[in-house]
């Protein structure tokens, strides 16, 4: 018993803080919509939720702990939208609408997105910082491209793919398993040695060669299963709309799930989750309230909360302002939470203004056409020591 | 473990909070507390195309504001209540569709107007017929729009548009060089397009030549040069990009040749600071509805429009002439019921006034009379019925906004 | 096997053009400290990035033990034997000091845990884990980092920083261990640490290591020999105080005058 | 003959397409960032000539100008300098969220509707069954004529040396008494100065304005950038007409229309991987 007793007691309860969350949140939710108690728009809400999170906390995988920017993410869901969407419609027949036909397409379409990532991914890598934003932006538009080019029966062409719609009723719980398994399955790779090794390629590239980390592979391995739960959220996307249209998906979207990741601290899960949640409530009860002629001050609102918070929370000016006014300092002082010992402890999780990320490419304005710089001027392009 | 107990209590606290944030009274008549009926509609009023959800949004507007001083004036056959308008933004996207579609039945819409564009119509009329809302829609042409029984349409849906542009062109144009300019990644265009082409006189098929272009393209220049030599261009497009082909295809298509639309290019002499005339070409099109039109019911209404609405920032085309009519129509249909013996107030249910709206709609001896299709009647309005299908029965008129001008 | 730890032929590198470095003929003997020294810009830290396949040499070739590591990339060079540090710290600046060294465990093939097991959570990820942090312990201990380790790198003083870069680089499991300037930066008391711990890198790791060093104390306290470089050719090589007082040395450090 | 034309035509989209790559390069270059908003600042540009054309199109083009340097320049000070020294992806989001901004007040000030802005009328010239408009040919003229320019003054000019010296180490440029932040805050306006000609001359190609009008330019001009390497002028210059005139023969064929932009980015994405750092980008190698 007391054996039992020491064993829960070792748990590091941070580690399953997410987990604990979300599934009291579901749980609550799921016995509130059996219980009819949940209007519809609520329901589409938690559905669009549960899209958001994957989708943020897998780019989170990449932008905040691999450090490579990808504004190519809607691309991947886009890939699942389709190709799961039309599995469904090709099950749809044999299976029904139900939860097979959503395991299967989920599979699949999270398959093939995986496959497009590494496609994508294994030439891309090589490419750093700003220069594999613009390729994945590029993948993303050719993706869209691609689909709204098609034929009419194959996926639709410009006038979108009709998918069968799962039980609304229900659909958000499975969105949140979902989200549980990205959850899972990113917790996990991010808290064992894989892990380390990717966050060791974000904190310093060089370094992580040295030590012998595959940075290829890592980088790899991230980009690849960031993908595939992009094309998760796709497919979740296909099963939450009776349509999937090529357009939904261009690079603005890719940026709001950037925004979103970026919002919410990068390498910082929880925060990831929290912020796509807000953001995502925010964008639709903004979509109801302001309507008529408010509709057009909904993107500048969003712009202004976005460029104020954005600043607020990075000028090195207002850093001190920051500290003192620090509403988690405050939260903490309220409930006497702050312990001696959590001082010192401290998470790979570092605050992300000093997450480095690979975007600067230390490019230099240059007017001669010169073709290659390292012949002419070596011991310039390379101080070796 | 005061600590643990603590932060036990906070997440507690957080889902008590959430909630009742989300929770509403598991209430399944939104309609019950209305105190006027409420018609909706979603459209873009912000992004790219927010031109055409705005005139939805207004002339809807003028619409319900005569309607409710008809009423408030009382009198023989008027329905004693009094109607109200909400129009919710879906930027286009069929994503948006879910909130905007589930706030407005929440909030009490009895009747919609459907959503303003195809691509996120296609996901109302889903939502719509899930809850058997009675869609009555001024713009989304889509072929699928009217696909179950409670959903209707204002305009000609792209496929009867397409299949008469070719008509028009089998009796009119033989022996001519066609050219068709479309948008690629646009169903109104592609769907017009396939049914024009199918459609038409394989005579007229051979050589055609087609050019594309995409959303954000601007510079026609090469579809100028690839279309050059015909002497009828069909344009299955929305009139700023094809305003923005004929300023390019100035001096290069030639003088002589024929533009021809389908309702998109209402609007096209619209535009503010675009002078059609500067264009040496006949512009004409096949539609419902003229914004420019000088006589009839329509002239009355675009003087409303132009005198209640800025015409630079928010300029009237047929989506809102379409909106306008559609409200009226509903208007017409619900007094038409109210005659037949049907009961309703502003508190039935939206299954309930889908039933009773589909009724009349489908009745074969329902015609409104209304601003967009050809004036046939003594007071300059049109004579428009429906379908059982949901398709739209009216004379499309072939508008010639300018005829070809030698002189130039 | 080879008589030398590692053996450089005729190592050389061209920038398009530019000799940096030509023919470094290096040979180590196991269990040597030895000196890689030479005054600013003779192309050391090249020799370094050669040995460590961040540069290929474009002429000669290098042997660990008897095996030609030329042409093999960073990773696979390491995984062979050879790590090293760098002249300006490159810690993962945002994580634990004891994950620092976790990555240096990374391809010890007793850690070995494929990624499948990591995220379905077998317990071979959880005994791999837990071994992982005990070896990660005990070599912070060594390195008197074991009441750190919970602080994020970048938060360390100056000198243990160095300290943690050769823990990690130790962590690898390495044959030869390369050390670019580590005293740089350092106060004489620190210097004197560090050499204390480098030689006991030495006797309780069975390491041979190379260092590049401009510190003559610490060159002369702890080298067996050294190379001396200028403008990438050899100068002199051999036991330490020899090499140091031959006349071309003298003058490629003070000048001709 | 029809292909000679369609040449010209991509020439002259190209040269407004490196006109606002030329914006970009040069604000990467030296504030190292990407000012997603550099697009909308061309928006603003038209809309300016739009309101200032009722007096005279000269007053029109200058007030454009002067309103996008005031307008760049204060985008700068407000949403950019803040930020200096945290974390580039800030910066990327700030950007991000003035363009949104800059979109949604043009449409209420504005609406949605799209405006005709014609500065003037232009005749075309003829050579035998060649026919290339005026304003094509003076598209092109300009944009050749602003990128030898800009060349001269960076390469010759003080300031433009120091520009280079803050590009290439800011930190060393500090050091030798360079103002960085005037110099940061005159790339702004130089950029602007550009984008607002961009305006003109897309204006003068094609004279529709809406708000949404400097979004797929800008990401077109980004993608010019970084094909001709980013931070490189000429690049800039050789990556905006290669997009272009691709983009007028993809147009020209019927069947290869549809899938334009599909082959504008597959282009990039060709030669990134051949060539990581654009046609004529430079790259340092990391200091190890």
């Amino acid at each position: 018993m007391n054996r039992i007793i020491e064993k829960i007691k070792g748990i590091t309860w941070k580690y399953y803080l997410n987990y604990i969350v979300i599934g009291v949140v579901a749980a609550v939710f799921s016995a509130l919509t059996f219980a009819g108690a949940l209007p519809q728009s609520t329901l589409y809400l938690l559905e669009r939720m549960t899209i958001s999170i994957i989708l943020a906390v897998s780019l989170g995988l990449v932008v905040g702990f691999l450090g490579e920017l990808s504004l190519g993410h809607a691309g991947f869901m886009c890939i699942g939208a389709y190709i799961g969407g039309k599995v469904s419609v090709l099950l749809a027949d044999a299976l029904g609408k139900g939860v097979v036909n959503l395991l299967i397409s989920l599979l699949v379409g999270a398959l093939i997105a995986a496959a497009a990532g590494f496609i994508v991914g294994l030439p891309a890598l090589r490419l750093k910082g700003d220069y594999l934003a613009i390729v994945t932006l590029a993948f993303c538009e050719i993706v869209k491209s691609l689909f709204q080019n098609t034929s009419e029966e194959s996926f639709g062409g410009p006038l979108g793919l009709r998918t069968p719609r799962f039980d609304k009723q229900y659909l958000f719980i499975i969105g949140f398993v979902l989200v549980l398994v990205t959850l899972a399955v990113i917790q996990n790779l991010l808290r064992s040695k894989h892990g380390r090794a990717i966050t060791a390629i974000r904190d310093n590239e060089i370094a992580a060669h040295a030590t012998g980390i595959n940075v290829t592979k890592y980088k790899l391995v991230a980009f690849v299963i960031s993908a595939a739960f992009a094309g998760v959220a796709g497919v979740l996307y296909s099963f939450a709309n009776n349509n999937v249209q090529a357009a939904v998906f261009d690079y603005n979207y890719s940026i709001e799930i950037l925004v979103m990741v970026v919002l919410g601290g990068m390498g910082n899960i929880t925060g990831t989750i929290i912020s796509a949640a807000v953001i995502t409530y925010l964008n639709t009860t903004l979509t109801v309230v302001l309507t008529g002629n408010l509709a057009v001050l909904k993107d500048l609102i969003y712009a202004l909360v976005l460029i104020l918070i954005v600043v607020y929370n990075n000028a090195p000016a207002l850093k001190n302002f920051r500290e003192k006014y620090n509403p988690r300092k405050f939260l903490k002082a309220l409930l006497k939470l702050t312990h001696p010992e959590s001082k010192k402890y401290a998470d790979d999780e570092g605050a992300w203004a000093r997450v480095p990320t690979k975007i600067e490419m230390n490019e230099i304005l240059s007017t001669d056409i010169v073709v290659n710089e390292s012949t002419k001027n070596p011991d310039k392009a390379d101080k070796g020591e | 473990m005061k600590k643990t107990f603590a932060k036990l209590l906070c997440l507690v606290l957080a889902v008590m909070l959430m909630v009742t944030c989300f929770v509403s009274c598991g209430e399944t008549n939104y309609a019950e507390n209305n105190t006027k009926i409420k018609i909706g509609v979603s459209g873009p009023l912000s992004g790219g195309a927010a031109v055409y959800g705005i005139a939805v949004k207004n002339a809807a507007q003028i619409a319900i504001n005569e309607i409710n001083a008809i009423e408030a004036a009382g009198g023989a056959g008027t329905l004693g209540m009094q109607f109200e308008f909400v129009a919710k933004d879906d930027e286009h996207k069929a994503t948006n569709v879910s909130t905007t579609y589930s706030s407005l039945y929440e909030s009490g819409m009895q009747i919609s107007l459907g959503t303003v564009t195809t691509a996120p119509g296609l996901e109302f009329k889903e939502l719509a017929n899930d809850d058997n809302v009675f869609i009555l829609t001024p713009s989304a042409s889509g072929d699928d729009i009217p696909e179950y029984d409670n959903a209707f349409q204002m305009c000609f849906a792209d496929s009867n548009q397409g299949s008469a542009s070719a008509v028009y062109f089998n009796e009119n144009y033989q022996g001519k060089q066609i050219g068709i300019f479309y948008k690629s990644d646009e169903d109104y265009s592609t769907g017009i397009r396939k049914t024009f082409l199918d459609a038409l006189d394989a005579s007229l098929k051979n050589g055609i030549k087609e050019a594309s272009f995409q959303e954000g393209d601007n510079d026609f220049s090469s579809q100028v040069e690839a279309l050059k030599t015909c002497d009828v261009i069909f344009m299955p497009i929305y009139y700023t990009p094809a305003s923005q082909f004929m300023t390019k295809g100035k001096g290069i298509v030639k003088d002589d040749a024929i533009y021809y639309g389908c309702d998109g290019l209402d609007g096209i002499d619209a535009i503010d600071g675009f002078d059609i005339t500067t264009v040496p070409q006949e512009v004409s099109y096949l539609s419902h509805f003229n914004s420019g039109a000088t006589t009839g019911a329509a002239k009355t209404f675009i003087d409303k429009y132009n005198a209640a609405y800025n015409e630079e920032t928010e300029p009237l085309n047929q989506f809102g002439a379409a909106a306008y009519d559609c409200v009226w129509a509903i208007y017409e249909a619900l007094k038409v019921a109210k005659a037949n013996g049907k009961e309703f107030d502003v508190t039935t249910s939206p299954a309930d006034f889908s039933e009773i709206l589909t009724e009349v709609f489908t009745s074969d001896n329902f015609t409104f009379h209304g601003v967009t299709g050809k004036a046939v009647n003594a007071d300059g309005t049109s004579n428009i019925s429906w379908s059982d299908d949901g398709f739209v029965n009216k004379e499309a008129v072939k508008y010639v906004v300018k005829s070809a001008n030698s002189a130039q | 096997m080879s008589e030398f730890v590692l053996e450089t032929k005729n190592l050389g590198i061209s920038f398009g053009g530019l000799k940096a470095v030509q023919n470094v003929n290096l040979k180590i003997k196991k269990n040597e400290i030895y000196g890689l020294i030479g005054p600013n810009g003779a192309g050391k830290t090249t020799v370094f990035n050669m040995l460590t396949g961040v540069y290929q040499p474009t002429t000669g070739t290098f042997y660990l033990n008897g095996e030609e590591l030329k042409g093999n990339s960073q990773e696979v060079i390491n995984r062979k034997g050879i790590a090293r540090t760098f002249q300006n710290i490159r810690l993962f600046n945002n994580m634990t000091v004891i994950r620092n060294v976790m990555v240096g465990l990374h391809n010890l093939p007793e850690f070995k845990c494929g990624i499948l097991p990591t995220i379905l959570r077998f317990p071979s990820q959880y005994k791999t884990e837990r071994a992982m942090v005990k070896r990660a312990e005990e070599l912070l201990s060594i390195f008197g980092l074991y009441e750190s380790r919970n602080l994020l790198a970048y938060n360390l003083p100056y000198g243990k920083q160095r300290k943690l870069e050769i823990a990690r680089a130790l962590a690898t499991n390495p044959t030869l261990l390369l050390l670019d300037e580590p005293a740089a930066g350092m106060n004489p008391h620190e210097t004197e640490e560090l050499m204390e711990t480098i030689r006991f890198v030495r006797d309780n790791f069975d390491m041979t290591i190379l260092l590049i060093e401009h510190d003559m104390s610490l060159v002369k306290g702890i080298c067996d020999n050294v190379t001396v470089l200028n403008f990438g050719t050899t100068l002199a090589e051999g036991n330490v105080n020899d090499a140091l007082s031959e006349p071309e040395v003298i003058k490629a450090y003070l000048g001709d005058d | 003959m029809e292909f000679i034309t369609t040449l010209v035509n991509g020439l002259s989209l190209g040269g407004i397409y490196a006109m606002i790559a030329l914006g970009y390069t040069m604000v990467y270059g030296i504030a190292k960032m990407l000012n997603f908003a550099h697009g909308d600042i061309i928006m603003v540009g038209g809309y300016t000539i739009l309101v200032f054309l009722a007096i005279n199109p000269i007053v029109s083009i200058v007030a454009a100008v002067v309103m996008c340097v005031l307008l760049g320049v204060s985008i700068e000070k407000v949403a950019y300098k803040p930020l200096r020294g945290s974390s580039p992806l800030a910066v990327l989001i700030t950007a991000i969220g003035m363009s949104y901004f800059l979109q949604s007040l043009a449409q209420i000030i504005f609406g949605t509707a799209p405006r005709y802005v014609i500065i003037a009328e232009f005749g075309s010239l003829e050579l035998g069954a060649l026919k290339i408009g005026h304003g094509t040919l003076i598209t092109l003229a300009a944009a050749v004529c602003v990128m030898v320019l800009l060349n001269l003054f960076v390469k010759y000019t003080k300031i433009g040396r120091a520009m280079i010296a803050v590009s290439e180490d800011k930190d060393a440029a500090r050091l030798m008494g360079i103002d960085i932040n005037m110099i940061i805050t005159l790339t702004f306006a130089i950029g602007s100065a550009l984008a607002a000609l961009a305006g003109l001359f897309s204006l003068m190609n094609v004279p529709t304005i809406m708000p949404t009008y400097g979004a797929l330019p800008g990401i077109k001009a980004f993608t010019a950038a970084v094909i001709g390497g980013i931070g490189s002028i000429p690049g800039a210059m050789l990556g905006g007409i290669l997009l272009g005139v691709v983009e007028c023969i993809c147009n020209s064929l019927p069947g290869v229309a549809p899938y334009t932009t599909a082959i504008e980015f597959a282009i990039l994405i060709v030669i990134l991987l051949v060539k990581p750092t654009g046609l004529l980008g430079k790259k340092r190698r990391e200091k190890v």
